[in-house]
């Protein structure tokens, strides 16, 4: 396959072997895809390993508030340069990803970050611990529903 | 001839820091203790005028010791250093051995009569023991000089890593 | 007046206190400690009786000299071997050396 | 001018002679004056050594250095020790006490002791051994201990791996540094101070034995621990070595030794390579101040100018180019005093 | 256990702290290595010691409220971490900047970009304990901090970049004072070269020394000059210029060997380049209004964006969702440093303690943006 297809034709490509669980995002400002946490996995490996989109460029998450989390990751080609987004949506009463460290090592470190801030629990990542946080900090700062307790008594 | 007073006082301080290698459970203390120990010889050596020993002997024990320590340090870490140098089973019995060795030694030493030479010590001793080194005994100083380079290439050897 | 015998008691005290070291202790490097004072107890022997029975030579020193070398060569290789024991064992303790293979 | 000092002393012995003491209380007192006079030297050149090398570190680096505590910060170093003074002394609670504060003191001794062979001026040494130039190796080699008791005893990984790296250091670059000091010794024939200085009326032995002179300063530089030796203190690597414990006196006293051991290795390098304490016009102390100066130079410069050595590649270096160059060195001075001899003997 | 069935060699292990207090952690960070002598044969990096929450502070500031947060991420790179997040709202919002803000705008990235590299180059120097470099370093570093306070008002967090433009004009002195510091460079570059780049002790202490296999390098997502320095040509103004990257002429340094000498030549190599782009910047800068012209409440359109700049350590991103408020609804920062870290434990096995200083000083992570 070509690896240096334009991202309309990689995300047709994808569409088309995915119909079901990928959805294209509309209206969006940078090419994006919505795919299913099942299938995250392989999307990921053919956007890596056929699509020759084989940079992490960045990895996180958005809450949505009640419906859920976000798990937002970038993965980009340098020549030509191409950045696609790919969505996941995660349940807020069971977060789980399956997590992406065994195809870019880069994804060891935000996921621990976003487990950090979010409590998404990245399925098979080696050591998903608070990375920036202390150990015995209590909740996830970054959900909306995070109350910051005052420090003034 | 130096005051009989500075040669009671080394023999005094030599003796307890030999006592102090020997009894303390700390290894580390041990080889601190051998340092003032061997300082105690030197000085005898100086007390003896023999200056280029002292020398020697500090040059060549100083840096020893301070492997020595290294080794205490490295080898003992496993476990609490107050506890690294402990008596085996035969405390006893080496103590009595080497009292009764004591009495034995002081025995023969006081019973002997020595013919003593009452002559100076030359003045160049420092030049002479290079030409005796040199000259009559020159066939030993190249074994010792041998000895110290196997003794050098089999210590390399045997503490190298061994590899499969 | 410091007298030959009293450099010779001398001697004899740190050679039985370096013996009992030698035979009594544990720890490896502990034993190789108490044969360096034995070796020192002669030297002291040997430049005393050079100094007192024969002060126009240096015999007496040149022996001196060579027991030293032979004394660092025997704490090289001695270390040596310790090393070597420690890492096969994990100790230095004297009395677990009973093995007579590697 | 040229006796001065000399003159003071015999003044003095001839003082304490008269007062009608015995010969050997009059070389004891004498001793201990000696030893005054030396560490008071000692003393005042290392509070303007520190001064000295902030500022000169200064000028190569196009800052001011100290300049607030007296004209042109004269005064800082005292300030800073008269601090030191008022600063707590820590002692760590795991820490071998006795070990711990001994090392602050047994650092300093070697130092002190090897100017017992120094000659400050013409016959300004307070001992002229016979063995001279030997007893300086000896003593300055125990130093060692004093570093590796520092490591050891602050129970302190950085400082223990830092007491590690001094012996591994230390013990191995005394062995260039006695090679090629031997070089000096075969062109004397003596290894007493006052015939090595006599030796050189004529030449300087810098001139006759170039290579054991650049060994010598580099591998001094290696026993000073400075840059770009200074692994067994290594800020950036183990905080600062075996001292990480230290504060307050304790502290300034190593720092004190390394200064002292940095003026005693200038004095040896000026005696035995340099010429000592001659030279025209001026008397003959000043000259030997002017060398360990210029000795003292060359050391700053090289801390202020190098980045510091790895670990391994310092031993190699000594082991592979520095022990092999000053054998190869014995062996040519030797070869060449052959060849004068018989020089000698057909001119005749 | 008999001796049979262990045979290889037992030694033992150090478990050794290094920080969150130590003169070469740059800030506090903490190692846990663990040492066989002096070689490493684990490493763990402890972060966290800095963090500020700025993401979640971020959703509680208007948009221009958060303009003065960046400079505290990476604060040896204020301006380009300021660029980066003006221009991803920008693009959020479709604003057009005016030509002479965008000119400024390069003008003072290139200019924090080597000041920037000089930080990093200096405490290099310093940390394999050469003090002298060091100052020489910062003595330039000092002249850009002063153009940066003539513009903007402060040295290291400058808060100069707006939304739409920039914040002043530059001053009539700027430029040239700008010209004095360009004139200057050359004789520093010399200097560098002598005292740091030509030093053998400074040679054989970096020449192939924490070098990883450049699939390793893009697998941890390593970016910027210590990519570059592995031989791999990734530069985003190259790739994907941003703002006006593209009018200007100058070339992506790119190094072979990956090890920490080369990492160090790169940013000086780059030095270089940034002069060239603010010798054309200051040629062609034009005259014109600083900002464009932008709502005084700024209220991007709903919607997401996710904008990279190459920042000094590596590529810089701010991802931003918008929800049609006057603050951000969320704001992602992705700092090189903390990405970069990653690929540290890795990059240090089997070398000795004094490399893994060398490494940690050559992989240029500031603490700031690690922990953010």
């Amino acid at each position: 396959m070509d690896k240096h297809m334009s991202l309309d034709e990689v995300i047709a490509g994808l569409q088309a072997k995915y119909p079901e669980q990928l959805e294209v995002v509309e209206d969006s400002l940078q090419p994006a895809v919505r795919v299913k946490s099942d299938i995250l996995l392989k999307v990921m490996q053919e956007l890596k390993e056929e699509y020759g989109l084989d940079f992490l460029a960045d990895l996180t998450a958005v809450d949505l508030g009640d419906e859920g989390f976000r798990a937002i990751n970038h993965v980009m080609s340098w020549k030509p340069y191409r950045m696609l987004r790919v969505e996941v949506d995660v349940p807020k009463n069971r977060p789980r990803v399956p997590s992406l460290t065994d195809l870019w090592a880069a994804a060891n470190v935000q996921e621990r970050e976003a487990f950090d801030m979010f409590g998404i629990i990245y399925e098979g990542h080696p050591k998903l611990t608070r990375i920036l946080l202390s150990d015995n900090f209590e909740g996830y700062p970054l959900r909306k529903d995070f109350k910051i307790t005052s420090r003034r008594k | 001839m130096v005051s009989p007073l500075v040669f009671w006082i080394v023999a005094g301080i030599t003796i307890i820091a030999a006592l102090a290698v020997v009894n303390l459970t700390n290894l580390i203390h041990s080889a601190l203790w051998l340092i003032v120990a061997f300082v105690g010889v030197a000085i005898t050596y100086l007390i003896l005028e023999a200056e280029f020993l002292a020398a020697v002997q500090i040059i060549v024990y100083a840096g020893a010791i301070a492997i020595l320590i290294v080794f205490g340090v490295m080898l003992t870490r496993r476990g609490d250093i107050r506890e690294s140098n402990l008596f085996n089973n035969y405390r006893l019995a080496g103590g009595l051995i080497s009292l009764g060795l004591m009495a034995t030694i002081v025995t023969m030493v006081v019973k002997t009569q020595w013919a003593i030479d009452v002559a100076a010590v030359p003045a160049n001793s420092v030049g002479l023991l290079a030409q005796n080194l040199l000259g009559q005994f020159v066939i030993p100083f190249e074994i010792a000089a041998m000895l110290l380079l196997v003794a050098l290439v089999g210590a390399i050897i045997i503490a190298k890593e061994v590899r499969d | 007046m410091v007298t030959l015998n009293h450099y010779l008691i001398l001697a004899a005290i740190l050679f039985c206190i370096g013996f009992y070291g030698a035979v009594a202790k544990k720890n490896a490097v502990a034993v190789l400690m108490g044969i360096e004072l034995m070796l020192n107890s002669v030297n002291i022997n040997l430049v005393a009786f050079n100094r007192f029975l024969n002060p126009g030579e240096m015999t007496g020193h040149i022996f001196a000299l060579m027991v030293i070398v032979v004394a660092a060569a025997e704490v090289a290789v001695g270390l040596a071997l310790i090393l070597n024991i420690y890492r096969q064992r994990l100790t230095t303790d004297v009395n677990d050396l009973d093995w007579l293979k590697w | 001018m040229e006796n001065l000092f000399v003159n003071i002393s015999g003044a003095l012995r001839g003082w304490f002679t008269g007062m009608g003491l015995p010969p050997m209380a009059v070389e004891a007192i004498m001793a201990l004056v000696f030893l005054v006079a030396i560490l008071a030297f000692v003393l005042l050149n290392v509070v303007y050594l520190v001064y000295l090398e902030r500022k000169l570190s200064a000028y190569m680096q196009q800052r001011l250095g100290p300049n607030r505590v007296g004209p042109r910060g004269l005064f800082q170093t005292l300030l800073d020790v008269l601090k030191l003074f008022g600063k707590e002394d820590i002692i760590p609670n795991a820490a071998d006490r006795w070990v711990f504060r001994l090392a602050a003191i047994l650092v300093m001794v070697p130092a002190i002791m090897a100017f017992a062979v120094v000659p400050f001026g013409q016959g300004m040494i307070a001992v002229d051994l016979n063995i001279g130039i030997f007893y300086f190796v000896a003593v300055s080699s125990t130093a060692t201990i004093a570093f590796l008791m520092a490591g050891w005893g602050s129970n302190n990984k950085w400082a223990l791996l830092g007491g590690m790296r001094t012996v591994a250091q230390m013990v191995s670059y005394e062995l260039p540094m006695v090679l090629s000091l031997l070089g000096v010794v075969m062109l004397a024939g003596s290894l007493r101070i006052s015939d090595i200085m006599a030796a050189q009326k004529t030449v300087w032995f810098v001139v006759l034995q170039p290579v054991a002179f650049l060994i010598y300063l580099v591998a001094s530089t290696a026993e000073l621990n400075r840059q770009p030796f200074d692994l067994p203190e290594g800020e950036q690597e183990l905080t600062a070595g075996p001292f990480t414990e230290y504060s307050g006196m304790r502290y300034a006293l190593f720092f004190l030794a390394e200064y002292t051991n940095m003026i005693a290795v200038s004095a040896i390098a000026a005696t035995l390579f340099l010429g000592g304490p001659q030279g025209p016009w001026l008397p003959s102390w000043l000259w030997f101040v002017i060398k360990v100066y210029v000795m003292i130079g060359i050391y700053m410069w090289f801390r202020w100018t190098f980045p510091r050595i790895r670990m391994d590649h310092l031993l190699a270096f000594n082991w592979k180019f520095l022990v092999p160059l000053s054998l190869a060195n014995v062996l040519v001075t030797g070869i060449g005093l052959e060849i004068y001899k018989w020089f000698q003997t057909i001119r005749w | 256990m008999s001796l049979a069935d262990d045979k290889f060699l037992r030694t033992e292990e150090l478990t050794l702290n290094m920080g969150p207090q130590h003169p070469s952690t740059h800030g506090v960070y903490r190692a846990i290595l663990t040492l066989d002598g002096e070689y490493i044969k684990g490493m763990e990096n402890v972060i966290g010691y800095l963090h500020r929450g700025m993401e979640k502070l971020a959703e509680a500031r208007t948009y221009p409220q958060f303009i003065p947060y960046p400079d505290r991420l990476d604060y040896a790179a204020g301006m380009l971490n300021e660029l980066g997040y003006v221009q991803a709202v920008e693009k959020l919002m479709g604003i057009e900047v005016p030509e002479r803000a965008e000119y400024i705008r390069i003008i003072m990235a290139e200019l924090q970009r080597m000041a920037s590299h000089m930080v990093m180059l200096g405490s290099y120097a310093l940390d394999l304990g050469g003090y002298t470099p060091w100052m020489y370093f910062f003595r330039d570093r000092e002249k850009i901090l002063d153009l940066f306070e003539m513009a903007s008002g402060a040295r290291m967090t400058p808060c100069y970049m707006r939304i739409g433009g920039v914040a002043e004009d530059l001053p009539p002195e700027f430029l040239p004072q700008l010209r004095k510091f360009m004139d200057s460079m050359p004789a520093s570059f010399e200097e560098y070269d002598n005292i740091v780049t030509g030093n053998e002790i400074f040679i054989a202490r970096t020449k192939g020394v924490g070098v990883l296999p450049v699939e390793k390098l893009l697998s941890y997502g390593v970016t910027g000059p210590n990519l570059r320095a592995a031989g791999v040509d990734y530069d985003l103004r190259k790739v994907a210029p941003y703002g006006i990257y593209d009018r200007f002429e100058f070339d992506v340094p790119v190094y072979e060997n990956g090890d920490c000498f080369d990492r160090f030549v790169i940013r000086i190599a780059e030095m270089k380049q940034s002069l060239r782009i603010l010798e054309q910047a200051i040629k062609d800068l034009p005259e014109g209004p600083i900002k464009a012209k932008v709502p005084r409440v700024i209220k991007p359109p709903k919607g997401e964006v996710y904008h990279q700049i190459e920042g000094s350590k590596g590529v810089l991103g701010y991802y931003v969702v918008s929800d049609e408020t006057n603050k951000p609804y969320r704001l992602h920062i992705h700092g090189p440093s903390f990405i970069n870290l990653g690929a540290l434990p890795d990059m240090c096995m089997d070398l000795t303690l004094q490399d893994v200083i060398a490494t940690i000083a050559s992989i240029d992570f500031i603490l700031g943006e690690v922990d953010r």
